[in-house]
């Protein structure tokens, strides 16, 4: 690999600032909708596109930076569009494009109130997203990740009804409790470190963490990015916060908000404590054993949910475990495989949520007992539905078997089966509560299905464009995007380091 | 609530008294206060102004040039607490006094 | 001994009107009692000040052409005294605004007693 | 040319008298039936002193010390000084911005209230901001006590021309800091018995020659006692909620940002910058005791906020909280904890500000600010002051990019440098809760009623009635004034603040 | 208050008194410079003269005597004496208070003793007019006081 250089350029910045330059176009166009979700196609693309502008330099190993201005005594406001950050930054932005054309589908297709705070919510959340891929240091992390909270509030409680306000309730005081187990963590290191500029390998030098305080500081961050990242003591306010309208599951929560904390642990494994600190005090064994049991209790309970969001909602829970296991067993392998499950979790996920919004917004059913037949009258649908759902199963040629299987790579790499075994179980347990809904869906007989056809176009394209992603993703996984590169690129840059 | 208001009572007095028995002796004119110079060095101010009441604003009333001249700004600030007492009845217990007004 | 409490005798009296002054304070109900430990809390710090400013055989802070003011330590100490013609006005000040207070008080809920007061005051409709 | 000089000579002493002579003239001006001038003159007035008090801060960044001011050539300890030094000149600052945002905001505000009563009014508010910026200034303890018995006597009437059960919350108060000012004078007196002098900077030397004297300790506690009362620290909080609740609008919002900031810099004072840092730790644990009762009063405050069922006395109680905060960054005694108490005072002074202006807003409008009244028909009603009402509440919960949260990252980082995990987690909980009564508010403030089934109900009284642009101006200036106060922490630490902890003795 | 009725043995001395009074409370002042007194203690008594007359012969003869509406300004006009002082000081190049500085043709120690002498003025006339306004605003409303 070459080596890493930087250079400053004002790309990340407009790439945060540009869905947040379109709220205030957004506030004043309410009146006229199509002007209105304008502005949010608008955004998005632009967003993708500068993200993606970005992508080459982060292949040649080139970061671009921009020190915005300083907050505190030698800590800037730094947005640095690292390898790992660029990574991130692509996925979500390139997801935003499909969530805001099926979000039209969607508030359309059931005419929501407030739409317009609906849209200016979900485009500060995507800034403050773009703004965790590329921040610098922890400090920068932690105000774009309160951001993200804030903003993700509204759209919790979008439907305001008493169910939504208690979720939205849980969720708030779940996710600021762990901002702030986050800014005392964040505060310890820098009197610790003197810094808290993300390095790959840690921030750490030797000798300054002794076991005294590693551990309350790794628990500190854990506490702080595992509620986001759904790990397992931590993860009920996700279930809850599934009152969301549809689209903001998708998004938010399988994609911006939860990724965001899944990145935030491989940031903290990676580029704060690093491998080496991590092995030395035996962190990174804590870490594997709070996402095998995430994984394995996840799947269960998941198979126990009859509200299809719910049973989507906790298998997210297990699969974000993935990532930090890949994470936690600190072989190059598993770190690839982690990223790379951050990316086509993503896109399966998606296109799950979808597929409930369709089925909610066209049969107005949740439930999964009430799901029969319905195949027949949604083919596209359930046929995504089912791609998605083999995929998550780990099963080729959908592109989440290639993440699982560098996962297993780097278990046997670790000479630990035990995550090999816990990976192999929780396939078979995806099996079990996924599959049965596509089967009951396409091969029993459904009633009151006369004269239902597919869903609105809106939201039918983005999901098969979704499924169909993740199928070319599974057989050239290193085709337009190069995640594969990258993820390689970046496991080498944290493991290699030391 | 009357128990803890005696006993804020009773450390309070326990406090002044403790304080008060190593106070300077009253009447001997080689206290601190009285002294030329502080411990630091720094001139003793009653020691200054008795010496220099006359020299300096020609007048015998070393109180009276203390008050008008060396601590003026403090009389300053306290005409300025009578009046603000004033204002304050003003505030509080004045009708409109448009009459009285248009005479004075 | 006897120096120590001729040096000290009368803080000590200070002292004592400090506690009544506090005890009016912070017990008694009646407003007015109230302020009357308030007063004589203030004079009471003053009497603690100007009682420290003599010197045994000092004459009046005023010059005296016999004397001259060749020898300080024939004046007794001028500071307190102005500090406190200073003090004695910020007294009188607080007095006065605190009787204005304390008449409408009175012209509004026809009462002193405390306990009444907080009675009577249950039955505004302020925002609460 | 000549003004600049006369300024460079001057500056220090112009701020106070100034207010001092406008409390004098604005009798004489607006008296009788030109009572209609009373505004424009306190609104020009306050001007003039925030320009000066700028000038004051670029005066002293410039000469990099502090800039001492003899009054009547008399050098201390014979005279009066005053010392404008980094400290004082940003309190200053703080003081003159929030109030003259504050005075725009009051014009109609207070003539709808106190009808008849512009006049003394004003001029009270004139004679406080003078007792506010003597005290800020002065070098002189016991000058600094004439000042304080000015301020408070201008707010005791301030505050007892609201509504009706002011009277008595006035007169609990003016009890209250009485107490506290005798007790100040009380500790001044224990101090010049011993040392002999009443110079805060000659005390400073002196100190190290009275040491071990009993009387110096009793005087601390004197001293700190009395300003802990007036700062309203925990145990001794009980007159600040009535008085904030029941006093007018306007009088609460310029007495809340500024009354007890200034207790708080008085006592920063008396730790520091008299009795010095060795001796507030050893002799006497007073820092101790005052960052244990701030860490109380937080707690103490938020919860006690929680349970309000009216805007102003909830925002009252979270000022007995966030008064916790900055005792306990004094209380730590570290320069972390330091300069994030000070930065507090700039954060709490312009987040309380805007809060209690839009309580004033909402009261103007809508006639009361009863919690449990509210409804989402206010949003509509008036969006761009609930705008500013969320800006203030997400910074008082301490959430980036907002000012509120960086001084709570000072006061953090004080913590773990003192590795005392109890502060710390107090600290952090505090911000739970403060969440807790803010979105309560909100929550009823930007969503329909549960039970109400259609979206189209209550659309009587929802066309926007905003309070015209004189009221809304300011609170929109304090809210924006967040974000960017937030942003440019780092400016103002490194420009001003940071000179402090070494004039601290840290 | 407690009702009273006229009485004029009272009414007719304090206006006797009254007068030699306000003399006594000027010499006072004047002579503050060479024996105690000054500002305050005259002031306080050109303020108990005015008293005295409000409260024995009634508000009404009291007004005769000293307006009710000019507590107020007197008191400002007498604190702005001693403000002006120190700002005359101030302008003509010194420190504020500063009264070597006056424009007086004096050697400094006697420019001293003349602003001194001023500012006592201002004391003396601010202390009268304030404790003046103050009484009157405390016994305004009362029902049966001689407020008429």
């Amino acid at each position: 690999m070459t080596i890493p250089e930087t250079y400053t350029s004002l790309i990340p910045l407009w790439a945060v600032l540009v869905s947040l330059a379109a709220v205030p176009l957004i506030l004043i166009s309410s009146k006229y909708r199509n002007l209105r979700e304008t502005w949010t196609i608008a955004a998005s693309i632009i967003k993708f596109g500068l993200v993606l502008s970005l992508l080459p330099g982060a292949l040649a190993n080139k970061t671009a930076e921009i020190k915005i201005l300083e907050v505190f005594q030698g800590v800037d406001l730094t947005l640095r569009a690292d390898p790992f950050g660029v990574f991130f930054a692509l996925i979500a932005s390139g997801l935003w494009i499909f969530t805001s054309f099926y979000s039209i589908g969607y508030v359309r297709g059931l005419n929501e109130h407030k739409q317009t705070r609906y849209f200016a919510s979900f485009a500060v959340c995507l800034s403050a997203t773009i703004g965790i891929a590329f921040s610098a240091n922890l400090l920068t992390f932690i105000i774009f990740y309160e951001i993200l909270t804030i903003a993700t509030y509204p759209l919790v409680i979008h439907k305001e009804t008493r169910e939504a306000i208690i979720g939205g309730r849980k969720y708030l005081v779940y996710t600021l409790t762990a901002g702030l187990f986050l800014i005392a963590a964040a505060a310890w290191t820098y009197q610790i470190a003197g810094t808290l500029d993300f390095k790959a390998g840690g921030l750490f030098s030797d000798g300054m963490l002794t076991a005294k305080n590693a551990l309350p500081l790794f628990l500190l961050f854990v506490m702080g990015v595992g509620v986001k990242a759904g790990i397992m003591p931590l993860h009920s306010w996700l279930p809850t916060a599934m009152v969301a309208p549809t689209p903001v599951s998708a998004l938010l929560h399988a994609v911006a908000v939860v990724k965001a904390g899944v990145f935030g642990v491989i940031r903290v494994v990676g580029f704060v404590f690093g491998p080496y600190l991590m092995r030395e005090f035996g962190l990174n064994n804590i870490l594997m054993t709070l996402a095998g049991i995430t994984i394995l209790v996840a799947s269960l309970i998941a198979m126990r949910q009859d509200n299809l969001k719910r049973r989507l909602a906790f298998s997210t829970v297990g699969h974000l475990s993935y990532v930090v296991l890949g994470a936690a067993m600190l072989t190059p392998s598993s770190f690839t495989g982690g990223m790379m499950h951050i990316a086509f979790h993503a896109t399966m996920k998606i296109t799950l949520f979808f597929v409930a919004g369709a089925i909610y917004v066209n049969l107005h059913r949740e439930k999964v007992s009430e799901l029969d037949g319905i195949g027949k009258v949604m083919p596209w649908t359930m046929g995504a539905f089912t791609v998605g759902a083999i995929g998550l199963a780990g099963i080729p040629p959908i592109n989440g078997f290639v993440s699982k299987w560098y996962l297993g790579m780097g278990s046997v790499e670790l000479g630990n089966l035990i995550p090999l075994a816990i990976l192999v179980i929780s396939g078979i347990l995806n099996i079990a509560y996924l599959i049965p809904i596509s089967y009951v869906a396409f091969f029993k007989k459904g009633e009151k299905l006369e004269g239902k056809g597919e869903a609105p176009l809106f939201m039918v394209v983005p999901l098969v464009i979704t499924a169909i992603l993740s199928v070319i993703l599974g057989i050239f996984p290193d085709l337009f995007f190069k995640f594969y590169k990258l993820a390689a690129n970046i496991a080498v840059s944290i493991i290699g380091a030391n | 609530m009357k128990i803890v208001n005696y006993l804020i009572l009773i450390v309070f007095g326990a406090l002044l008294v403790y304080g008060s028995a190593w106070l300077p002796e009253r009447g001997n004119p080689n206290e601190p206060l009285d002294r030329e110079l502080s411990y630091a060095g720094t001139p003793g101010a009653a020691y200054y102004y008795i010496k220099n009441a006359k020299k300096d604003a020609y007048t015998d009333n070393m109180v009276t040039v203390i008050l008008a001249d060396y601590r003026g700004y403090d009389t300053l600030g306290e005409e300025t607490v009578i009046f603000t007492a004033g204002l304050c009845c003003y505030l509080l217990l004045r009708q409109r006094r448009v009459n009285h007004d248009k005479k004075g | 001994m006897l120096n120590y409490t001729l040096g000290h005798y009368g803080y000590w009296f200070t002292l004592v009107l400090m506690m009544l002054g506090l005890y009016g304070m912070l017990l008694k109900n009646n407003l007015v009692k109230k302020l009357i430990g308030m007063t004589i809390f203030q004079v009471s710090i003053i009497l603690f000040y100007v009682c420290s400013a003599v010197k045994w055989g000092g004459k009046v802070p005023v010059l005296d052409p016999v004397i001259g003011a060749a020898d300080p330590s024939k004046y007794i100490n001028p500071i307190q005294h102005t500090l406190m013609l200073t003090a004695i006005v910020v007294g009188v000040a607080t007095t006065g605004v605190a009787f204005a207070l304390v008449i409408s008080i009175y012209k509004r809920y026809k009462t002193l007693d405390e306990v009444v007061l907080l009675e009577r005051m249950k039955n505004d409709n302020d925002a609460d | 040319m000549m003004l600049i000089n006369f300024l460079t000579k001057n500056s220090p002493v112009l701020i106070p008298i100034l207010y001092l002579s406008m409390g004098l003239l604005i009798p004489v001006i607006a008296g009788g039936r030109r009572h209609r001038l009373a505004w424009p003159t306190i609104a020009l007035v306050i001007l003039i002193g925030l320009s000066i008090s700028i000038f004051n801060i670029f005066a002293v960044i410039d000469a990099g010390k502090p800039i001492h001011y003899y009054m009547g050539e008399w050098v201390p300890p014979i005279g009066i000084e005053y010392v404008l030094d980094h400290l004082s000149a940003f309190v200053m600052f703080v003081l003159n911005v929030v109030a003259f945002l504050v005075i725009i905001h009051a014009k109609d505000i207070v003539r709808h209230e106190m009808p008849g009563k512009e006049v003394p009014y004003y001029g009270l508010i004139s004679l406080m901001l003078a007792g506010f910026n003597g005290i800020v200034v002065t070098g002189d303890m016991f000058n600094l006590y004439v000042f304080l018995e000015i301020c408070s006597l201008a707010v005791y009437g301030l505050i007892a021309a609201g509504e009706k059960k002011s009277l008595v919350a006035s007169f609990r108060y003016l009890v209250m800091g009485t107490l506290g000012a005798c007790f100040y004078l009380l500790g001044v007196g224990f101090l010049y018995l011993t040392a002999g002098s009443l110079n805060m900077a000659d005390m400073k030397a002196i100190m190290p020659y009275i040491y071990n004297h009993p009387t110096t300790i009793i005087a601390l506690a004197f001293m700190a006692l009395g300003m802990a009362l007036k700062m309203a620290l925990f145990p001794l909080h009980g007159w600040l909620p009535d008085s904030y609740t029941h006093a007018p609008s306007t009088s609460s919002a310029i007495i809340a940002p500024t009354g007890t900031k200034v207790g708080s810099y008085v006592l920063i004072r008396i730790l520091f910058f008299i009795f010095g840092i060795k001796f507030i730790s050893e002799m006497l644990p007073v820092a101790h005791i005052i960052a244990w009762m701030g860490a109380i009063a937080i707690i103490y405050g938020s919860v006690v906020a929680i349970a309000q069922k009216e805007l102003k006395r909830m925002l009252a109680y979270s000022s007995v909280a966030q008064v916790g905060y900055i005792g306990l960054g004094i209380g730590l005694a570290n320069p972390l904890g330091l300069i994030g108490a000070v930065l507090h005072i700039l954060n709490h002074a312009f987040m309380k500000a805007c809060l209690f202006l839009v309580a004033g807003n909402l009261r103007f409008k809508i006639g009361h600010s009863m919690i449990s009244k509210f409804n989402h028909s206010i949003r509509k009603r008036m969006p761009w002051t609930m705008a500013a009402f969320t800006i203030a509440a997400l910074s008082m919960v301490g959430l980036p990019p907002m000012a509120g949260f960086f001084s709570k990252w000072y006061l953090v980082m004080g913590t773990i440098k003192n590795s005392n995990w109890i502060f710390l987690a107090v600290v952090l909980i505090s911000s739970l809760l403060n969440a807790v009564y803010f979105f309560r508010v909100l929550e009823k403030v930007y969503m329909k009623p549960l039970n109400s089934g259609s979206p189209e109900e209550s659309d009587e009284n929802t066309k926007p009635t905003e309070v015209g642009l004189q009221m809304l101006v300011p609170t929109l200036v304090l809210a924006v004034g967040l974000i960017v106060i937030g942003l440019l922490n780092a400016l103002i630490v490194k420009g001003i603040l940071a000179y402090i902890v070494p004039l601290a003795g840290m | 208050m407690i009702k009273r009725d006229e009485n004029p043995i009272l009414a007719l001395g304090g206006r006797v008194i009254s007068p030699f009074i306000m003399l006594f409370a000027l010499y006072v002042i004047f002579h503050g410079h060479y024996s105690p007194g000054g500002g305050f203690q005259g002031g306080t008594m050109l303020a108990a003269a005015v008293l005295l007359v409000r409260l024995s012969a009634g508000s009404d003869m009291g007004e005769l005597q000293f307006k009710k509406s000019w507590g107020t300004y007197l008191g400002a006009v007498g604190v702005l004496i001693y403000f002006g002082t120190g700002l005359v000081a101030m302008l003509w190049g010194g420190n504020y208070l500063n009264y070597e500085y006056l424009p007086l043709s004096f050697p400094a120690n006697e420019n001293r003793a003349w602003g001194i002498l001023s500012i006592e003025i201002g004391v003396g006339l601010a202390v009268m007019g304030i404790l003046a306004a103050i009484y009157d605003d405390l016994v305004e409303g009362e029902p049966n006081a001689w407020n008429a």
